[in-house]
């Protein structure tokens, strides 16, 4: 059964130096007030992996919390680069960043045979790609029915995925809604989970053929309002666009960068 | 009369008109976007659109910054998840046209988003793949939308993200369930189609008042131009009406966002 | 787009003798009403794939419809034998029939597979059963990454699938609600398909995340009430349990099945 | 002072105490069906049962007749595909218990649904494999609730559809990422779990009333018994209510129907 913990508490309990960790949210509902406790609690050497890095990770990895990051696309959607991303790739600050890097598809499927206990996936997938030449984690398989060749990839199983979610009710059983992206298979895919919510309530009223996460299949939630924030949850706020165009200019310089930090990250408590 | 129009605007009406009612296409953000929702404005209102974010069918009032805003969760369909979307919708071959945008093109179509340079020491890294490399295989065929520019159209792009024909026009030879792959790139200066033989890109109609010099210019390789080059019928006024309200709309959208 | 026909019209036009046909429904909305128009219009030589055959196969494997079955579970639920599919097999009446067997499991992930355009289907099943044995469509892989040893089967790809759900709207959307069972994935994996519904309505009604087929993914589209009769349609009308148990009795016998036919097929007409 | 009960009812409630409200149970129809919502109905309110109908933490208020009655759906937690049933619920490890019936198994408990005979040549066809091959595997353990009678408690089944511990107790030796197996198998006379070492099935309890010569006549192989059998406890009143509640509910439910 989950355990209801405050964010502070599960971020402490549940992730350790040098773990795997997936964040995920595509665009919709991203752990932002998680990623912001990791780097208040200064977890380190974290493998991150994450199909859309965000800005999540491009602060994450400006505070130093990651050796390595596994991804499909890294960028500021519909803004530009992630510069504290490439600044740590292509510059080594604040520290070295390994990356991993992967299609969309391919991600997808790793995180679907994560969830279905598997070791690896099978997608047709990278046809013609110079992708294989540089991640030596995509091979090739034959189909032994038809002969045809197919990619495949390590299914993704880390050590603990975080998501965030509309709601939990008082068992634990969180409703993902709207945009559900992969946060169904990171949970099932994961070693031990955390999910943040914006509220928990008596009675989810999820329809029939919801995206529900069981109680048991989860390891702790924390009540975490406005947890997505500048990205959105459907049914309670809407996408910050206008910050995700600014953080282009925090982003570009690590003075900037820092001062952000200290102000809306170190000094601003969490919960 | 003519009408006053932006090359810009000559782009997007253009890459719209690419698109019709029948077919589902698959929308890359940026260009791509801005295209397939004017087609879905103006002549073509039944076209499908998909996202990779999940959202299928979808019918946004405003152009989404992101794959995944809340607008295009809330006008579509349905919205699945995102393994769903690139198994079943895109691998299982539902999606009629891929529609991609990129930051390099190379003669050969082939299209690069990940890095200038070398990939272990890179002069400008790109935000990568994305969903582009299955897209560019798994649909039926795929249209992409670029500005012209020798930066951007090279002979030889330094990294193949999302294959065209490959090295040398052939990737796609003999390779079983595979796409058509890019159909027709569509600029700010013309309209290129690959060589049906060599699947080299050609040109095969200047927007008005472009001239072949320019294109020539704005071209990384030595550019061929098919034997018949048409002119690219200008934008109609609504279809500029619409154009700019769409873009004022949008822009008042996410500048009004707190 | 789905084109709205009679089911008689639907059943003509995209079934063919010979034809692979996998009609889906798991215990929930079995598309009976389609199956019995499939027996009037004396289809012959069909493949059929069903997961658990039902009464449905057992009537059309009865009336002499299949030559082959590609299954998983062949009884009648909570009651016992499928005596149609047991006479057709055991005694080649009304003719013989051949039978090729999978676990639930496989025949899921087979259904998943064709759905999402592969050749196969990959699964860590079949260990120490005797099925491979008898099925020489089993094959078993080797994991590139890990070694392990990994069960593979063919993906299903008919050459057309029918399913029953709750309703259309006049676009030809498709809302399937409650046990969805594998019937996304059948449509999907299709060349053709023919969707029965309860009804055609203005609005689904659906939900953000509910199961709906796009229009554009469905052949053809035929309203047909009470069409998963004696199975059953959630929010519409019960599974006639009663009937299951009565039809242990009818079935037995090759006469009264005939005569049963004969009144509740043949002579009533249909759509 | 004892209370009057079946041979049915003391396996339904044995069975039933094999299970707690930790466990996350993948429930059989039938025996296994009764026993698993008897437990839920009594100590076990929060046990999971999961169906493979896709229905995930259920709690029907009659037993279903099928895997997929509607009951099953409308008082779930929340109802999946079938395919990610099997893919992310089972055999992604999410499942405590796979609680089965069977009609042959063999001293390695090893269960036949298949067919009595030979497979080309049946005598008996039987309803085949459903869930239960991958539910005997991926499941973290393997209950079984079955009658005893020398028919179905075999030597050598006459077919393995679902792997106990093979034709040698050795079959899941090495086998990286599988289940324990069967660890108990309940019956209306005993109770039996497999040898440490070989993993051949001994009784371990028997029923109240219940005889060693009468498990050794309805045994098709030479039954061993542990060092120390128990006296499997009685039904309690509570129990008998509760069971028979149910299966009166159950019955009207069944029979009222149209």
């Amino acid at each position: 059964m989950a355990e209801f913990l405050s964010l502070k508490e599960a971020v402490s309990r549940h992730i350790n130096d040098g773990d795997t960790v997936a964040m995920e949210g595509f665009t919709h509902l991203i752990p932002f007030a998680a990623g912001h406790e990791i780097i208040r609690q200064e977890k380190r050497d974290l493998t991150l992996i994450r199909m859309t890095p965000d800005l999540v990770y491009d602060q994450m990895i400006g505070a130093g919390c990651a050796k390595k990051l596994i991804f499909s696309w890294g960028g500021n959607p519909g803004v530009g680069s992630l510069h504290r991303l490439r600044d740590a790739v292509e510059r080594g600050w604040p520290n070295q960043l390994e990356i991993l890097e992967h299609s969309h598809a391919a991600m997808a499927c790793a995180y679907e045979a994560g969830a279905a206990g598997l070791p690896l996936a099978v997608l047709r997938g990278y046809i013609g790609s110079d992708l294989p030449k540089v991640n030596d984690q995509i091979k090739f398989i034959e189909c032994p029915f038809t002969g045809e060749k197919l990619a495949a990839v390590p299914s993704v199983r880390p050590d603990v995925s975080v998501i965030h979610a509309q709601r939990a009710d008082r068992k634990g059983n969180v409703l993902v809604e709207g945009i559900i992206g992969i946060q169904k298979e990171a949970v099932l895919a994961a070693k031990r989970s955390i999910v943040t919510v914006e509220e928990v309530v008596d009675d989810l009223g999820a329809s029939v053929n919801a995206c529900v996460l069981p109680s048991w299949a989860i390891t702790a939630i924390a009540e975490a309002p406005k947890g997505a924030k500048p990205s959105y949850a459907l049914g309670y706020y809407d996408r910050d666009n206008a910050f995700y165009k600014e953080w282009d200019g925090i982003a570009r310089d690590r003075d900037a960068f820092q001062a952000w930090l200290n102000e809306n990250v170190f000094e601003n408590g969490g919960a | 009369m003519s009408l006053e129009f932006t090359s810009s605007e000559m782009m997007s009406v253009t890459a719209a008109r690419a698109l019709n009612n029948d077919m589902t296409c698959f929308v890359g953000i940026g260009l791509p976007s801005e295209a397939a929702n004017l087609a879905r404005l103006t002549h073509a209102p039944d076209v499908t659109l998909i996202y990779e974010s999940g959202t299928l069918q979808t019918k946004p009032e405003v152009l989404p910054l992101s794959i995944g805003d809340g607008e295009l969760c809330e006008s579509a369909l349905t919205t699945v998840s995102v393994p769903e979307m690139f198994r079943y919708w895109l691998q299982g071959g539902k999606v009629s046209v891929g529609f991609l945008g990129t930051a390099q093109i190379d003669r050969y179509a082939n299209i690069n988003t990940t890095l200038i340079g070398d990939y272990r020491e890179p002069k400008v890294r790109l935000p990568g793949g994305g969903g582009a490399p299955e897209i560019g295989t798994n649909a039926h065929e795929v249209f992409i939308t670029v500005k012209h520019s020798k930066r951007t159209f090279v002979k030889d792009v330094d990294f193949i993200t999302t294959v065209g024909f490959g090295r040398d026009g052939k990737a796609r030879d003999n390779v079983p369930n595979i796409g058509r792959g890019p159909t027709v790139v569509i600029t700010d200066l013309c309209i290129l189609k690959p060589d049906p033989e060599t699947k080299e890109l050609v040109v095969t109609s200047l927007h008005p008042g472009v001239t072949r010099e320019q294109v020539i210019e704005a071209t990384g390789w030595e550019i061929r131009f098919a034997d018949q080059v048409d002119t690219t019928p200008e934008p109609s006024a609504k279809e500029l009406e619409v154009l700019r309200d769409l873009k004022a709309r949008t822009n008042a959208h996410h500048a009004g966002q707190q």
